[in-house]
Parts: C-alpha cells; structure tokens; sequence
C-alpha cells in the first residue's frame, strides 16, 4: 500500500509548482486575464516545452505515457495558481478524448500538434436544452457523400474561442435522448459553416457559442464508429472528472491556507481573529473537508488501476458530488471568514472561489453526480 | 390569534398597490436592476422624487419633519409590497441612516439645514463608518478630527463607502479625542464631498461591479458647525443608528419574490427533458428553503406584532438579520446550481439571448454579491455574540 | 394582527402550567411511568376536574368549544413536563375524530365519557406494512348481518393498553393502497374477538398490538360513511399534527432553556462552559430553531381559521418536517453540551429527547411531511 | 499510488478471516450483542481466551510480554476483518490501556505480577480516570492519595467508569500532592476492587443499560508498591496512553458493516408498498453517508500507510475521531429513521417477533447509546480545539 507519486510524478509536479510559485503570481495571471486573448501563448509554449502537454499520450504518438495519477498531479499543482491557460480543456478532455479515439490516422495527426503547443482543442458537447445530460443531443449529422453534415448549436463551449479543433457530439441516429446514435466528430474550428462566438466566464477562462451549418465532415474525422461516441465518452470521463476534482483540491487547499494565514494577522476586537473558537472550529471543519476530499480523489486513483469498472463509477461520481459540497463550504467560508476584504475584486480569494464553482459546473454538478451514485450503489 | 387587517389597512394596502403598479414602470425597474449603469443615479433620484411626491419617502420619519403618520401596521404593509413587487428600498444612507442622527441629536440649524434636501432628494448621502482593519469592530477607528479654531482637520481613511462616487455629503465617525475605552472620544461628523483633500477610491468587487469605495481624506477641513450634538459623543448617536439599520434585514418580501421567481424558473430549466422542479431532489432543496421562510414570515410578523404593541426591536433583530440573509442566500445559491454552467458567463461579450440563457447573469450576480448580505450590517457571527448575550444570558 | 393567547386560552394554559410546575416533577413522573399501569388515574380525573378533557368538543357535548389554539396552548405545557397520561391519545387523536365525526349517536355517547375522564381512547391504524402511509390499509371489515366483520393487525397503538375504545381504520372495499374503502370503527377494547398486547415506549408512554379476529361491529359503530374513513382523517390530522407539535414546541424550548442554564454553573478548563464560543453560537442556533418552530406552529394556529386549505396544509406539512429537523438538532445538542451527564437516565434531558424523538415518528417523519409538502407546492 | 496487500499480508487475512469464521459462532454473537446479559462477562472471557489460545489476543504488545510480532499492515488488516465481521473488540482496559502503561512505565515486578493475567483474562480492569466534575478537562481531578508508610490512602470519586461491576483491578489517576499546574502532583495507581472502601454504583445511560458506573473510594488503603513508575508523574504516564486511545476510533469496518446491514433493511422497509431504498429521498440520505465513509476509508488508509513508514499517529488520530464518530452516529441516526415508530419500543414486555419488527431495538440502542461517541475520549469539541491548535496553528 502506498500513497505516494512515484519519482516521475514527483518530478513534474515540483515543475508545476515552481511554475507557479515563480513565474504565475496573481498579478501576471490578471494581466493574462485582462489580455485581448485572455490567455499567454507564450507559458502555453512553455507547458510544450516542459513536457507537460503530452503527459496523457502514449509514447509511440511522442506523449508521456502518463496515468491519471500524472494528470491528477498537474492539476492539482495548476488549481493552486489558477492557471487559466485551457490544459483542462485541451490536454485533460480533448486530449483524453483523441488519446482514447481509435482512430489511429487521426491520432497520428493530432496528438502531436496537441504536445507541441500547436493545437488547443475543446469538447463541445453542450446545447441549450441539454444540462448535464450528455447524451441530449439535438445536434445532427447526417450521412452525405463519403462524409457527413453537422448542424445545430452548442453552447458554454469551454475554451471555444481558443481551440483549433473541435471535439462535437452530434446525432447520427435514435432519438434526442438517446444514448445511442450520438457520435463524436472532430472539427475544425475554421470550416466552413462553423462559428465561434466567444465570452469570458468568471473564473478568467472563455467559453464559446459554436454554432454549425451544414458543416461537412469526412468519415475519417469520426473519433470512433458512428453512433458509439457515448462509449468513448464514458470511458475517459472518470479522467476527466479527477483531473478536474484534482485541480479543486489544489484550489481548496490554498484557499484553506491562504483563510488560515489571513486570521493569524487581522486583528478584531484588540485581538487575531484566530483566537476566536468559532471560527477555529470552522476552520478545522474545511480542513477536515479537504482532506475528506483528497481521500476520496486517491480512493479513484487506486481504483483507475483496477478492474472493477463499477467501483471505480461509484468513486468518480463520489469524488465529483464530495468536490461540490466541500468546495462550496471551503469557497464560502473563505469569503465569509475573510470579511469584507474577501468580498473584493482585488484580492485573490474571490478569484479561486470562481474556479472552484466554474468546476462544480463542469460536467454535472453535486446533485446530478449523487443521483448517479445513487443509480449505481442503490437501484436493483 | 390571526393575522387580519384592518378595513383600513386593506385600503391602504390597497393604495400602496395601486400607486406601485402605476408610478413604478418596467423603464425604471431596468434602469435600477443594474447597480452600475450610467443613468443608475438619476433613475434613483426620479423613483424618490415621485415617491416624495406622494409623500411616502420617509415613512420613518416624525411627521414635522415630513415624515407620514403611518401605524406600524402600515409601515409594515408598505414594506411588504415593496419587497413583493420587486422595487428596491429607497438609498438609505440620507433618508435612513443620518436623517435619524440629525432630526434626533442635531441643532436646529442642522435640521433646517439639511432635511429638506433630504426629502427631496437633493443631497446624495453616504456613510463613513468602517475602517481598514476595523471590520465588524467599529469603535476600532483611527480617522481623526483635530480641533484647530472653527474647523476640524481630517484625516484617514474610510472603507466599503457604498455609493460614494454619487455622493454630495458623508457621514463620518472620527475621533476627536483618545478615550479610555475606544467607544469614547469618538464625534459625528458631516462632511461636504467637495472639500479639498477628498479622495475617492473605487473597490470592485467579485461581482465585478463597483458599488463600494474607499474614501480617503488628507488635511480635510470641516467647519465646526457640521459637528452632530456633542464633540466626543458621536458613538451614542451611531449606536442609536446601528439598531434603526438592522431592523427590516429580515428582507421576507424581498426572498418570497425571489424564491417564486426561482420556482417559475425551475418549471423551465430542464434536465433530460424534464423540467427541475419535478425532480424529488430538487423539490427537496427547494423546501428547505421555502419552509424557513414560511416561519421566518411569521417571526417576522411577531416581531412587528410586539412593535406594534409599543414594543421596541431588541435582538429579535439579529435573529431576523441572521435567518434572513441565510435564506436569501439559499435561493441565491440554488438559482445559480439551476443556472448550471451558464452561471459562469460574464455580460461583458454579449447579451442574455445570445448566451441562450435567461437568468444566469442575475443569477451570478446576486449568488456573488449576496455573498457580503452575511458580512455587512454586523456580521453574522457578531450577531449570534449578540444574542448569546442579550437573549441567553451567556 | 395578534399573536396573543385569549384571556381563556391563557388560563387554561396557565393551569397546565402551574400543574407541571407543582405537582409533576421529574421524580414525580418517573414514579408514575415505574408503575402498573405507566399513567396516574388519580391525575387523569384531575384533568377531568379542571376540563382539560373536554377542550375540543362542542358545548353541546359538555365540551369547552375549543379551537386548535386551545388545544396547542395545553399541549405545548404538557410538553414542559412531558406528561405521560395520554393526552394526545386519547383527548387530541381519538377525541379529534370523534368530534369530527358525523355520527351524531355515537358522540352523544361517547364523548361525555371522554370528558369526565371515564373514557381512555386511541387510534388504531398502523399496520406492520404501513409505515406512515395511512391509507394502506389490510384490516378488513366484511359486511355482515346489519354490520362488519373486522380481521386484522394493528401495530405500535400509541396507548392502545389503556384505551376502552378505539377508532380502528378498517378496508369496506378497494385494494391495500386505495384511499377510498377505508372505514373508521368505533371498537370496544372489552369486544370479543379483540387482543391488546400492551408494551413500553422509549418516551414513558405504551403502545399495543391489537389483534382483531372476527370482531363484531354495527353499523352505528361507524364514525362517518363506510368507505371515507380517509375523508374524516384528513380533515382532523392539521389539528392533531398542530398540537403534537405544540408539545414537541414546549419541549424543545425546555431542553434549550436547561441547557442554558447547564452550561452557566458548568465549570471546565476553570470556567463556565457558557463561556466558549463554540458552545455559545450553537445554543443561540437552537434558540432560533425554536423560534422559527414556534413562528411555523403560529402560522398553522392562524391558517386553521382561514378558508385556505391549500395555504394551512402546506404549513401543517411544513411545521410537522420543521419539528423532526428542529427537535433533532435541539435534542442532540442538548445531549452533546450536557456532556456525560447527558447521557444519563437520571437527568431528565435524555427524556425530553425521547418524547421529541417519538413525536417526530407519530403520523409521519420529517422526510414523510416533506415530500407531502413537495407535491403540495411543487407538483403541477 | 495503490492499495494493494503483498502476497504474505492476503495469506495473513484469509487466516484471519478463516480464524473468525470457525471460532467465533453465532453464540458468542448473540451473548456479547447486549452489554447487559448475565452471561456477558464470561462471554467476553471466553472469547479472548481464545483469541490468546491463537496468540492474538494483544496485537500491540511487544513480543516479549506475549504481543504479536505484526506489521503495521497486519495490524491494519486483522483490525480491518474484525471489524467486518462484527466482531467486538477485545475489552480494552486492561490489553490495551493499563497494559502499555505497565510494560512501559512499570518496574519488573509490577510487569510479572500483572501482565501475565492481563494476557490470560484472568484479571477484568476498569479505568478510573473521569470524576464528576472533570468530563474533557481530565486533569482537573479531586481524588486524593496521602502517602502514610507502606500505603496510600485514597478518598475521592470517579465517574463513567465502563464495567466497573465486573472488575478485579481499577487503575486510577488520583492526586498526591498540590502542584502548581493541574497537571502536577497526580500519580498512577493501581488498586484492586476488592479494597475496602470501595463503593461502585451504576449509572443507567439512555439507552436503558448499565455499563457505566461511579467508583467511590472512601479511606482506601492501597500499598505503595501499587505505584507506577514515580509519584507526581502519572499524568505523563496517562498522556503516553491517550494517543493510544484515540488512536482506531475511526472505526471504519464498523461503519462499513452497519450501513450493508442498514441498505439491506431499507430494501425490506417499505412505504405505500415500495422498498425505502427505492426513495430518491432515502437514497440521499444513505449516499450523504456512505461518500462520507468512503473517503474516510482512505482517510484511514492513509495515516496507516504513513505509520507503516514509520510515522507516528498525531492529530491525524482527532481526524479520524470526530469523522469517524460524526458518520457512525448518521448511520445510527438513518437506521432510527429506517425503523419508523418501532423504533421507541423497549424490549421490556415483549420480542421483536411480538413487535413485528426485527431491527427496531437495536436501532434505538444504537442510536440513544451511540450519542456518547462524541462526547467520550475527548469530546468532539476538544478534538477540534486539538487541530485548531496543532495543524492548523491556531
């Protein structure tokens, strides 16, 4: 039994962290935000350079071979600077789509543009109607010439406007809420008919419209066989969830530091407010939450390396709804203990709280993750 | 035991409807939905204007002052039909926070002088109470008034000025001498917004709007008439003031409205085709909700029932401080879990209708801003010390 | 506007609470639940005496013409010195129906006997499937010559053991689950056929199993038409679940105010315990759950004399789902700031918890009342 | 990262779970199920001796006293089968608390004298450390032992001491001498029950049973050669043993078996014909439990894995109290609610067949009993204080 990375991940994740000890202070990454494009290319060239970008690709395509567990150790180490550069989006969900696609000409061609900084990619699976149920999709491709036409609208489209390439689920059969008959295409995010209406989200990342006219694809563009895009789908999400769930508990963690910190020196009342005992009971209960929720983050760490498949569901929507209400209480009490000063702008706390919500969002919230625990742990 | 209106109060109730839904139109419910729009002021000061035509801006005041001869009945019927037809509170800071200090311990120069333009809205008023580093602890305060002849000269800093880039006038605490306990040696002072030495620092905040300031004062100079009652009293008058505040944060109309806009809201917003509100859990977060405010209602009703019988509102105000704003941020908060990823949007790029999405900018919004509902006014663990103490005897 | 007690609401509350105050006291009462019978006869007559018995009934009866206040204004003190005599039982539950019931000869008969203390009765409806869902219904009443036949069990019959009557909730027709076909019978304690397995509850009280074979019953026995039995129940249930929490109301107020009390003289680490924060904040937490349990039982007491049936059950669902929330949280933490002591069967904390704890599970939980309130509020 | 066993320590738990399967049959289960039986201390003597017949009956113990010679992860794996298997702890009074005092702080004689017969369960102890008056302030402590000669004589009180009724030997905290903290002058002796002047007077907890008692001491004369190590240093002595105490109060495996135990029931209960885990409502509440305890499972796997390194259990251990404690009494807390009205009978007068329900009793037991969890061993309260101060440095 062991609770360690391995020298490897220890590795990267000193990388991630001197990162952004040393090079992303709040203040550069409020300049990034601020900026026309709201990210750096140039720290996204350097995330290439560092190796970071090819962590969860296999080695014959040029990656790093790594495991959640890596991707998990980056983000974690990401979510304590807020980075805002889309490795979420690019590397975590794009990339974990395409590195999971059986595709292999397609893999061939994308992944490396994906390490080496060239290509940003984004999973546009949301619609208007559709919530956290990925397989309502209203958006349809039909079968023309060797090929297919997409058209429909997706929205909240994270990192959209950045993204070369597009990941769309679309419909190619049953109905809209069918799981079957949803199929994953890549797109490209300059074809003709695609268009991007991008918007920045509170968390200092974008989002985008991508609406889709007739939008031609070829049959080689489908990630895996028509229909079965669900499956692939399912089978990268517990990644996905963790590596996001990792980068709360980075958030967590600082912010949980950072409230700590604050009540040692604010005075009140002639005293540090870290004398009084109420809010030292609050404080021990989001730090108990954090380590409750770092627990249940390794717990599916372990499990990915097994192969009870339903264990491992049952962790991952765990981990997900454990992020969502120890993330709210950490976010909360770290805006209520810090006072008014925590209610501004300016100070950094408000900034990791965004995130931290923008992540709960992401995917399902604590609700819908329960409910499917529930489904998996309960129903007969 | 009943809740029944008089004849009479219907009536009134009735009237106080009646001008609402005619005096009161979508134009300027949009021009004060936002606390940051250009023309924000000006709606504020038509709205009161209007209302002090009718004679209803000040309902708290004593009527030789302008004040309406309301029962507390129906002060309590305006409140609420206020809060129910979503129309915000009148700007308190002249008409509700200093006004007080002024007709009840200022001279009748003071009085003369600044009431009026009160009334009509003339003066924008804002309050200079909180410190950097004082908090929730007001009397810790090191703005300082030094006496030199017919003037006081001024300096420090005051911090979350609400509304001060609008304001003409500023009441200030500020100390004119060093106590024995910091409660002492604190005066009341009026301060004109154009006296030289006047800075105005915006605060942001993680609503991304700018409602709050930091008010910076260097080598301001106040003349002496502008001092409320007596020098080194000031913190006797702002206590008076601080109960006055916290009374009506209970904001029961205010949440009603709020939570059956959530429940229309969550009669559309879908999931897998079905609409929220018949999801079980959902219905269960919904009435966790909706029952603490079923019988906050009714806590705040005996409250005023106690009021009414010439009672005054001691601590029940902290609890009705402490419920309320927990509520009010439950429905913020389960508006913003029903806007989903939407809720994340900023407005800066483009509008509701291209988003897709009909209430996530508001719901972002309130959910960040609400966020000070617990700070601000005491901060709720500050109220709960206060009824330990006062209530329980602890 | 008025939340005041009528001058003869408050002397009859005044009455009860003056009888607490001085003739039962915790010794008193544990004397009384140690003995035979597990109830004071000589006390019941006094209730007779002083016309508690006769609060709910008509004047017409011999009754004191009672509303609902008056009723919540006895039960509330009753609940300061958590009287075991069956009250609730016999005067508010099975009083309640009977005053509701159509069957003029039958209250002619009856209702004199409850008031001058004669007649214990109580309600037979659970059955061991039941749970909290009174229409679910497997006694059976077969019509025979000029009446019915009744089979069955009923289980944990709230003092079914010193009942003379009970109103036993019999199926005339339908299925198990149907609301119509449930009838309500007047059933002698004495009759042939009928068994009572008498038991002690957690709370000093009794219940019974009472077995029903073959029992005999006229049609006259019936309180209002056969078959809408669930009409007559639902019209009373606002009334008894208002007055169960009334008592539940004055415990919990009891429990609060000894607490606080306590934690003054309790000294530990060389101080009053009243004096951390911790403990502070919490006890002011369960003196607001008491005050918004008495602002919901408020609300409840003024709807009942409104046409509003909508508006009054909502808020009886309402206040019954606030008292289990409320007297948990009120009646652990009782438990939890006495510490020890608290866990002791000598003090009369752990007591009070018990009465709450079985009022909270008398016609339907927290979670029971809240789903019922749900459906109410949110169901097109 | 993963949590898997070594080829050796999966033979160790099938031998252990292949040890409790054959030994502990259905008899000893039913006799240990209630604290309260007759039959309950011969029971529990029966038991442990064979689990001493086997050489497991004090894992902890160094191998030359007769403990086993297990790895951490041993440890952690018969602890993790107990617990599984439902299978009560061994009384910890003396094997796991007075013992470790004894074989660290004892002399050679005291170490001959008792320990042998601790091993045997030849002798039953109880601890005397709470006095009324003390509860989570242990060190404020009256009972009194003046040095006269060969003996002390011991006058004083203690309180919540478990099966004193059954004990041959108490070991106690009293006082010595005056010191200037608290924490100074209190001495560890051990004194046998059988001493004249003893009194022991149970106490009834809520739960209807007696497993509590009082422990009066009234002009006890208690040899010198009782002592543990020096006289004024007990309270060291005692500090050494807490850690120990708190130390697997996480009680994961526990935890784990009742809620199986608790879905089961639920799939049995229904309401209006459907099984309670088909409610969306229930199933919440269950899932709000069980995420809990699935974390805390790794909770526990990871301070075990840094004490397999080497580490020593700290505040780690207050952790794993308040959250472990925190879930048990949910589950408590659920399996109540599960059993419904039931739940208030008391098996006085009649059987669970009578009853008509066959988890009832137990749920109530549970629950009104399982109320001390957070009040013992430090209350919750202290434990918080305890991370306040030495995580978080507060």
């Amino acid at each position: 039994m062991n609770f360690d990375f391995t020298e490897e991940q220890t590795m990267i994740k000193d990388s991630v962290s001197r990162f952004v000890r040393d090079e992303y202070d709040f203040d550069t990454r409020t300049k990034i935000v601020a900026s026309e494009e709201g990210i750096s290319r140039e720290f996204w060239s350097m995330f290439a350079e560092l190796g970071w970008l090819s962590v969860p690709f296999a080695e014959e395509y040029g990656g790093f071979g790594g495991s959640v567990e890596d991707i998990a150790a980056v983000m974690e180490e990401l979510g304590k600077g807020i980075v805002v550069e889309p490795y979420a989006s690019t590397v975590v969900v794009f990339g974990g789509l395409m590195a999971a696609s059986d595709n292999e000409s397609l893999k061939t061609a994308v992944i490396p543009s994906i390490i080496d900084g060239s290509c940003m990619g984004s999973f546009a699976s949301t619609e208007a109607q559709s919530r956290y149920e990925m397989s309502d999709v209203a958006t349809t491709a039909t079968a023309c010439d060797g090929g297919y036409k997409i058209s429909g609208e997706k929205t909240v489209v994270a990192n959209g406007g950045t993204a070369n390439k597009l990941i769309v689920t679309a419909r190619t059969s049953g109905d809209q809420y069918d799981r079957a008959g949803v199929s994953l295409f890549l797109v490209d995010a300059e074809a003709s008919g695609v268009e991007v209406k991008s918007y920045k989200m509170m968390d200092g990342q974008s989002a985008a419209t991508v609406t889709l006219k007739d939008v031609v694809v070829a049959e080689s563009q489908l990630l895996n066989a028509a229909g079965e895009g669900m499956d692939l789908i399912d089978q990268v999400m517990p990644q996905i969830l963790m590596g996001l769930s990792a980068e709360a508990l980075g958030i967590m963690a600082t912010l949980n530091t950072t409230t700590v910190e604050y009540t040692k020196v604010r005075q009140q009342f002639d005293t540090p407010i870290s004398s009084f005992q109420v809010l030292q009971h609050r404080m021990v209960d989001t730090f108990m939450a954090c380590e409750q929720t770092k627990s249940m983050l390794y717990r599916g760490l372990c499990q990915a390396g097994e192969d009870d498949r339903h264990a491992l569901l049952k962790t991952v929507h765990a981990l997900k709804a454990t992020v969502a209400r120890y993330g709210r209480l950490v976010g909360e009490e770290a805006i209520q203990i810090h006072g008014g000063i925590g209610m501004t702008d300016e100070l950094n706390i408000g900034h990791y709280v965004k995130r931290l919500m923008m992540i709960n969002v992401t995917f399902g919230d604590g609700d819908f993750h329960q409910k499917k625990f529930n489904q998996l742990a309960y129903s007969a | 035991m009943d809740i029944n209106f008089s004849a009479e109060d219907l009536a009134f109730r009735d009237e106080v409807r009646d001008f609402f839904a005619r005096e009161y139109d979508s134009t300027i419910a949009d021009q004060l939905s936002g606390a940051q729009g250009t023309d924000y002021k000006g709606a504020i000061v038509a709205w009161q204007k209007k209302l002090h035509a009718k004679g209803w801006v000040a309902p708290g005041w004593p009527t030789e002052y302008g004040g309406t001869d309301w029962t507390a009945t129906q002060k309590f019927i305006y409140e609420t039909e206020r809060g129910l037809a979503g129309i915000p509170d009148v700007v308190p800071f002249g008409l509700k926070m200093v006004a007080p200090v002024i007709y009840t311990f200022g001279n009748e120069e003071q009085k003369a002088r600044f009431l009026p333009r009160i009334l009509e809205s003339e003066d924008w008023w804002c309050q200079g109470y909180s410190e950097p580093g004082a908090g929730s602890d007001l009397a810790a305060l090191n703005t300082t008034a030094d006496y030199a002849g017919d003037n006081y000269i001024v300096n420090g800093r005051k911090i979350w000025t609400t509304f001060a880039q609008y304001a003409d006038w500023i009441f200030c605490l500020v100390r004119t001498s060093k106590g024995m306990r910091k409660q002492q040696g604190i005066s009341f002072l009026l301060i004109d917004m154009k006296t030289p030495g006047i800075t105005v620092k915006p605060i942001v905040t993680i609503d991304g709007k700018h409602s709050l300031n930091e008010v910076l004062f260097e080598d301001c100079v106040v003349p002496t008439e502008n001092l409320i009652g007596e020098q080194d009293k000031g913190w006797t008058y702002a206590k008076a003031l601080l109960a006055h505040e916290r009374t009506g944060m209970a904001e029961v109309a205010d949440s009603t409205r709020l939570l059956e806009a959530l429940k229309q809201r969550a009669s559309v917003e879908v999931n897998g085709g079905k609409a929220m509100i018949e999801d079980p859990i959902f219905q269960m977060r919904l009435s966790d909700i909706e029952m603490e405010l079923m019988a906050l209602e009714y806590t705040e009703l005996r409250v005023f029932a106690s009021m009414a019988a010439g009672g005054m509102p001691g601590s029940e105000s902290s609890l009705l401080k402490i419920k309320g704003t927990e509520i009010s941020q439950a429905i913020h908060e389960l508006q913003l879990q029903l806007a989903s990823y939407y809720g994340g949007a900023l407005p800066d790029d483009l509008n509701a209708e291209q988003l897709r999405h009909d209430f996530a900018f508001e719901a972002r919004g309130k959910y960040m801003y609400g966020r000070a509902a617990t700070i601000y006014g005491g901060s709720n663990e500050v109220q709960r010390n206060v009824i330990a103490k006062a209530v329980l005897g602890l």
